[in-house]
């Protein structure tokens, strides 16, 4: 970076491609024609892989580096307006607040494998943990539910602790089949068993809190109404800003710095005094709490969990997004969860031809951009990092 | 996405109804059900009924409207089914929908379509909860529950003077719900239970249960489950030399059994719900429409419900306008209808109430209504208690 | 429990051991040559089953009558296009992810798989359902007390446990073989005494494939059905087979195979729900790994600093 | 030479694999701020014997004194804290981090890893940082001029040399009081070793009473910056001296040209 943009970055490119990507998610939400939605979906992945290449994604990057703080507070506004311009469309709303759920869940499967390298394939299950742990506990217990949320995160970090051991006597492949192996047994588990409602599935009171149900319409004037996804979708908002902060925040530091050095080489990292057990078990718990506490919340938001939604398959899929985003880049997971969640969802012409042309465009991108849609960049410690 | 001859047969469709009367409103309808995943084959059957439903309704030229089917996918899942449905039903333009296969998806779902006003059809989830466990009036059934079938099946079977069933049912809610029902009634009739199995959805092998079956010596093997599962025990049934019965659900009356069985198929029996589609005048032209439209899939079991589900749907609209709380008060009111299942009546709860099961038995590679099987004159024999 | 009922059970599990293995040995082949696992095996079998039956019916076709002959063809034609499949699949797929992070591949080829998968589901005519694989060989068989001991059973076993045999003895007698562990052994190496590293892991990619399809013509074989869905939990089970065995090692792929088997029929005996064998069986691949992290039989190489 | 001025004594240090015996009763002794060479030709066990130090590899016999204190057994980062810093044969930086974040590993000892200081404690841990940036640039600068500059570049970029000081910096941050260094001059030419040895030796200035142990395979190296040789074949130790006794003795040669017997 030249010295010049150091001194005074430019926001505006930074404003700017932020009210882009926005519109865009507008756009891609609104438009219903089959070929737009493929023409913006098209538009979407080549600008991603160019963005890293213009100047303009340097200014950009630029003006994040230095100036975080007005571009974090702009993005918020502008994903809130995204949001505010759906009020009224469920689907939409609905669809918003899945990819905001599922992208949190990714992003603890970022700290665990993008950061710590600590393999997991059973994403799905723990997410399903949350889920469940929210069935039961809104459903016999009286427990206000903000609490009900953190409930699911700690059962779900707790869950995982049973891996702990295996995970850390293994490495590689044999770690991945730990991980695997548990998928399987928990979704097996879940159907089998009808403690749990068995295959039949639980259903899930909708959330409240302060008094304040989600499920119900917001009431405007006398003929308009908001859509109740409305609470769900900026209640996911928070949550996932907050995820993020944390991230940020724990990438930039020596946390983030010993985790990655464990990742990369856990010999060296012994040799230097790291302990690689407390920093695996720590990324590991993390994600999973991360991914309960959305498993919970979706599961409160669709009001129903069934073992169907926690399989092998779907954790395949929570894989897949971490990977295709861009492995240890959240930016990149969230953006991954929008186009892998959503566009099935507009492209219904593809119908039983989804899975198939989606295992294709994975199998692609890791051909021909194996870092993924948008690589992780260096480690910044503070803003303006190493520009000076 | 569609196989090339339908596409034309599609355009032909189009242009007939287009021609015949020049521009009349189009109306939406939304099939949900699995077109992908273990069991995509009963929603892809589905899904093309409903489809063949709505393609001879808009080649009719006394149709007062265009109907447009909008076909989603629920992937047997109940998070993605609370998403289409979520979908279907916050577009306004679709009127009512014919939905759902697997009992999960549509217990996730009623909530949606009852908190949205869109009246549906279960077209073939069998859970009874989805009618019973609340009373939406948005939410039918042409279907019969495994209920039904069940009660017939323990009757039927125990007066052939059987008395001792092992029971292999998949841990699916289908299997399972099936496993509790028959149970039930089949204790009610006196017959006796010597072993139960539940097994995985996605298993392939049953060497072990099988063995075990074996050694019970039971006279009957009930199977609670859908075709593929049900091919595979059958046969390993022969392998493993375990000789009785072979006794299914609705779930396995579909040429794909038979397909998959070859003359292993021969003597398994199975109920179903409604009248038996072949003895239709209705239910004929179904079959011979569907051949003719050279779908990728066959039908499968309950290909023809769907069928009847959409034209409920439409006589519905036909009859009251594409108004979403109409359509549902009218379909609310359906008393013997009749349709190629046989005639349609709703109880209070929305649950086509005509109890008519049918017996099919396999013989010489086709399912027969037992009645005018062979072996019910007894020119065969079934395996013999 | 009597004794022929027992012997009934040993021989169940004989016979999926069988298979397992045979799929575990495949697994562990490539992850000798080339570090990788290839997650797509599982439904690279079942295309080989799919392979068999068009064989079968190309065949019946062209008016071919003895079974013997149509055995002989539908296992040659799932071996050969098998064999090519799998070293496609290694050439467009894994090598060009050579170097990436190993969680790349294995994506990579679960995705493959999928595409397979898929791909039958979809074009196969009626592919969704399951398909009825002929019965070719002869299906008489002896009683004792419970245990029904069928003839296309015993050639089965038997024909799984010689083709293990012969590619253990190909990979430990032949100059090939030497080569492949060679490369196993240290590929930097191999290549500078000038062994066209490229060649044979394609080869040793095309063996493992083979096996694989000969595993799916022997489940088509012994189920006399197939289905697009028969290579998932197969690939699963073997990929656990050949880890708790011991990657890179033949021995320890055909012990995990057998012991699998063991697990489920053992599960499937003792639990009221059989449907709890596979919870029980992949609960104690847990317990194994975290009891010996490297496999049963361990790889011998400690690590290089 | 008294027992206080010995900084390192092992006796009988013995590694097995399975059946081979890498490391055979080995006794080797330190003194305070003494350059040991270990030689021997490959395989004889030099760097089975740092692994086995630094408590990679667990010995099967003997035991081993740091500055006074057993550390037979201990863990690896047990055994860093108490001092002992290394470098690998392979270059084994993390290249997708930056330099800085490569020294900062090697200067683990001194971070503060608290969850609350790192997440909530930010305005602390900027404090911190800067102080660990400028500690970075001064050792960079120490080793050559254009270093620094570098400090926020991905180590991959650096060339093969730059890797080797980088990682000798990494060993020498944490101020250790034995430094191991594993072949240093591996993979580069013969005025780059000599470069990096005088860097060293410079650092070992700023750094009164570092030992180093040095495995190396240039002999002219050894010559230059070793006070004292220990020689290993098959691991045991044959020989230990001065260099210019070890290389005369007939025993060492024999080790080297191969055994006319």
């Amino acid at each position: 970076m030249s010295a010049r943009a150091a001194q005074q970055p430019v926001l505006w490119p930074a404003f700017a491609a932020t009210g882009a990507i926005a519109c865009f998610a507008y756009l891609f939400l609104r438009v219903e024609a089959q070929w737009e939605v493929a023409a913006l979906a098209v538009g979407a992945v080549l600008a991603l892989l160019a963005f890293g290449r213009t100047r303009l994604g340097a200014a950009v990057g630029a003006a994040w580096s230095v100036r975080p703080v007005p571009l974090a507070w702009g993005a918020l506004l502008a994903a809130s307006v995204v949001v505010a311009l759906f009020a009224e469309d469920h689907f939409a709303l609905l669809l918003i607040a899945t990819v905001l759920l599922y992208g949190l869940a990714c992003l603890g499967l970022t700290i665990q494998f993008g950061y710590a390298g600590v393999v997991n394939f059973s994403g799905a299950a723990f997410f399903g943990v949350g889920g469940y742990t929210a069935a039961v506990l809104a459903t016999h217990t009286a427990l206000p539910h903000p609490l009900v949320l953190a409930a699911g995160g700690v059962l779900a970090g707790a869950i995982g602790s049973l891996l702990v051991l295996p995970l850390l006597r293994t490495r590689g492949h044999y770690a991945a089949l730990i991980t695997i192996a548990f998928a399987i047994l928990f979704k097996t588990f879940l159907e089998v068993n009808d403690a749990l409602g068995g295959p039949q599935g639980l259903k899930v009171p909708g959330m409240r809190m302060l008094g304040w149900s989600f499920n119900d319409n917001i009431p405007l004037g006398e003929q308009t109404e908001l859509s109740f996804y409305l609470s769900y979708a900026v209640f996911s908002l928070l949550l996932l800003a907050g995820a993020l902060l944390l991230m940020r925040r724990l990438e930039r530091s020596w946390l983030g710095l010993s985790l990655d050095a464990v990742r990369i080489d856990e010999t060296a990292a012994a040799v230097f005094g790291f302990e690689v057990a407390r920093w695996k078990i720590l990324a590991f718990t993390l994600g999973n709490v991360l991914a309960g506490v959305a498993g919970a919340a979706y599961a409160m938001m669709t009001g129903f969990v069934a073992p169907a939604s926690f399989t092998f398959a779907e954790s395949l899929i929570m894989v897949s997004i971490v990977i295709l985003g861009g492995l240890g880049n959240p930016v990149g997971v969230l953006a991954a969860a929008a186009l892998v969640l959503v566009l099935p969802e507009k492209l219904q012409v593809i119908q039983e031809y989804r899975f198939l042309l989606f295992s294709g465009f994975v199998i692609l991108v890791l051909l021909f951009r194996p870092e993924g849609l948008l690589p992780r960049t260096l480690r910044q410690y503070l803003p303006g990092w190493g520009r000076a | 996405m569609l196989p090339r001859p339908l596409r034309a047969a599609l355009c032909c469709a189009l242009l007939l109804a287009a021609g015949a009367v020049g521009a009349k409103e189009a109306v939406k309808l939304v099939f949900i059900g699995p077109l992908t995943g273990g069991v995509s084959a009963n929603g892809l059957g589905g899904r093309n009924a409903a489809d063949l439903a709505v393609r001879l309704r808009n080649a009719d030229a006394k149709a007062r409207y265009r109907y447009e089917l909008v076909a989603l996918d629920d992937e047997c899942k109940p998070n993605i089914g609370v998403q289409v449905a979520t979908k279907a039903s916050s577009d306004r333009s679709i009127v009512a929908g014919v939905t759902h296969y697997c009992s999960t998806v549509a217990m996730a779902t009623v909530d949606v379509y009852h908190r949205f006003g869109l009246p549906v059809v279960v077209w073939g989830a069998v859970l009874p909860d989805i009618t019973y466990a609340h009373d939406y009036a948005e939410v039918h059934r042409v279907n019969g529950t495994m209920i039904n079938q069940n009660e017939t099946a323990a009757r039927f079977m125990t007066g052939l003077k059987y008395q001792r069933w092992a029971v292999i049912h998949d841990t699916t809610d289908y299997g399972k719900g099936h496993n509790k029902y028959f149970s039930e009634y089949l204790a009610k009739n006196g017959g006796r239970i010597v072993g139960t199995f539940g097994v995985t959805a996605d298993q392939q092998d049953f060497s072990a249960e099988l063995t075990k079956i074996k050694d019970l010596k039971p006279e009957v093997v009930y199977f609670g489950g859908i075709t593929p599962l049900g091919v595979r025990i059958r046969t390993q049934m022969d392998k493993l030399g375990v000789k009785a019965v072979f006794q299914g659900t609705s779930g396995i009356v579909s040429d794909a059994y038979i397909e998959g069985l070859g003359p292993l198929a021969e003597g398994s029996l199975a109920f179903r719900e409604g009248a038996p589609i072949e003895k239709l005048p209705g239910g004929k032209l179904f079959l011979e429409q569907y051949n003719a439209q050279k779908y990728n899939d066959p039908p499968e079991a309950y290909g023809a419900f769907a069928f009847a589900a959409a034209n409920l749907v439409m006589d519905a609209i036909e009859k009251v306008g594409p108004d979403r709380k109409k359509v549902r008060s009218e379909l609310n009111r359906t008393r013997d209808y009749q349709s190629v299942v046989g005639t349609i009546t709703f109880d209070d709860r929305r649950q086509n109430a005509v109890p008519l099961i049918t017996k099919f038995v396999v013989q010489d590679g086709r399912w027969i209504v037992w009645e005018d099987s062979e072996y019910a004159n007894g020119k065969r024999k079934l395996i013999q208690p | 429990m009597d004794l022929s009922l027992l012997g009934q059970y040993v021989l169940n599990g004989l016979m999926l051991g069988t298979i397992y293995a045979m799929v575990a040995v495949g697994f562990t082949l490539f992850f000798g040559v080339l570090d990788v696992i290839k997650f797509s095996h599982g439904d690279v079998l079942m295309v080989g089953a799919f392979t068999g039956l068009v064989a079968y019916l190309g065949l019946s076709a062209l008016g071919v009558q003895s079974n013997a002959l149509l055995t002989l063809g539908v296992m040659l034609s799932a071996v050969l296009l098998i064999a090519l499949l799998g070293a496609a699949l290694a050439r467009w797929l894994v090598l060009p992810l050579r170097g990436a992070p190993p969680i790349n591949l294995l994506l990579i080829t679960l995705m493959a798989g999928t595409v397979l998968r898929e791909a039958i589901r979809l074009f196969y005519p009626a592919g969704a359902n399951p398909k009825p694989f002929p019965r070719l060989l002869p299906a008489d068989s002896v009683s004792f007390g419970a245990l029904t001991l069928r003839f296309d059973s015993a050639i089965l076993i038997a024909l799984g446990l010689a083709s293990i045999v012969a590619v253990h003895l190909l990979v430990t007698r032949t100059r090939l073989g030497l080569a492949i562990r060679a490369v196993a052994q240290d590929s930097e190496t191999a290549q500078v005494v000038g062994m066209n590293f490229q060649r044979i892991v394609l080869v040793t990619f095309a063996i493992g494939s083979a096996l694989a399809a000969l595993a799916g013509v022997t489940a088509g074989l012994y189920y006399n059905e197939i289905n697009f869905g028969m290579g998932l939990l197969l690939g699963v089970i073997g990929f656990s087979a050949a880890v708790v065995g011991g990657l890179g090692n033949l021995y320890g792929a055909i012990l995990g195979g057998f012991l699998f088997a063991g697990l489920q029929t053992l599960g499937a005996v003792w639990f009221a729900v059989p449907a709890y064998k596979d919870v029980f069986a992949f609960a104690v691949v847990i317990l194994v790994m975290t009891w010996r992290p490297t496999g049963l039989i361990a790889e011998q190489s400690a690590e290089r600093v | 030479m008294s027992e206080t001025a010995t900084l390192l004594r092992c006796e009988g240090l013995s590694v097995r694999f399975g059946g081979l015996t890498a490391l055979n009763r080995l006794d080797l002794r330190l003194r305070d701020g003494e350059i040991l060479g270990l030689i021997g030709p490959n395989g004889s066990g030099k760097t089975t014997f740092f692994n086995a130090l630094t408590g990679l590899y667990r010995a099967a016999g003997g035991r081993t004194w740091f500055a006074g204190a057993e550390i037979t057994g201990l863990r690896p980062q047990a055994i860093y804290d108490a001092g002992i810093a290394r470098t690998f044969q392979r270059s084994r930086l993390c290249l997708p981090l930056s330099v800085f974040d490569n020294l900062m590993i090697g200067n683990h000892r001194r971070l503060s890893l608290g969850l609350w200081f790192n997440l909530c404690r930010r305005s602390r841990f900027a404090q911190e940082l800067q102080r660990h940036v400028e500690r970075a640039r001064a050792l960079l600068a120490a080793f050559h001029p254009r270093l620094p500059e570098r400090m926020f570049e991905p180590a991959g970029a650096l060339g093969m040399i730059d890797r080797r000081r980088v990682e000798v910096c990494r060993a020498l941050i944490s101020e250790p009081r034995l430094l191991l260094l594993d072949e240093p001059s591996a993979g580069m030419t013969h005025d780059e070793t000599r470069e990096l040895m005088d860097d060293i030796l410079a650092a070992r200035e700023r750094l009164p009473g570092l030992s180093i142990i040095l495995i190396e395979h240039e002999m002219g190296v050894i010559e230059r910056v070793s006070e004292r040789c220990v020689v290993l074949n098959f691991g045991e130790k044959i020989c230990e001296g001065p260099f210019a006794a070890v290389v005369a003795d007939p025993q060492v040669q024999e080790a080297y040209l191969g055994s006319s017997s």
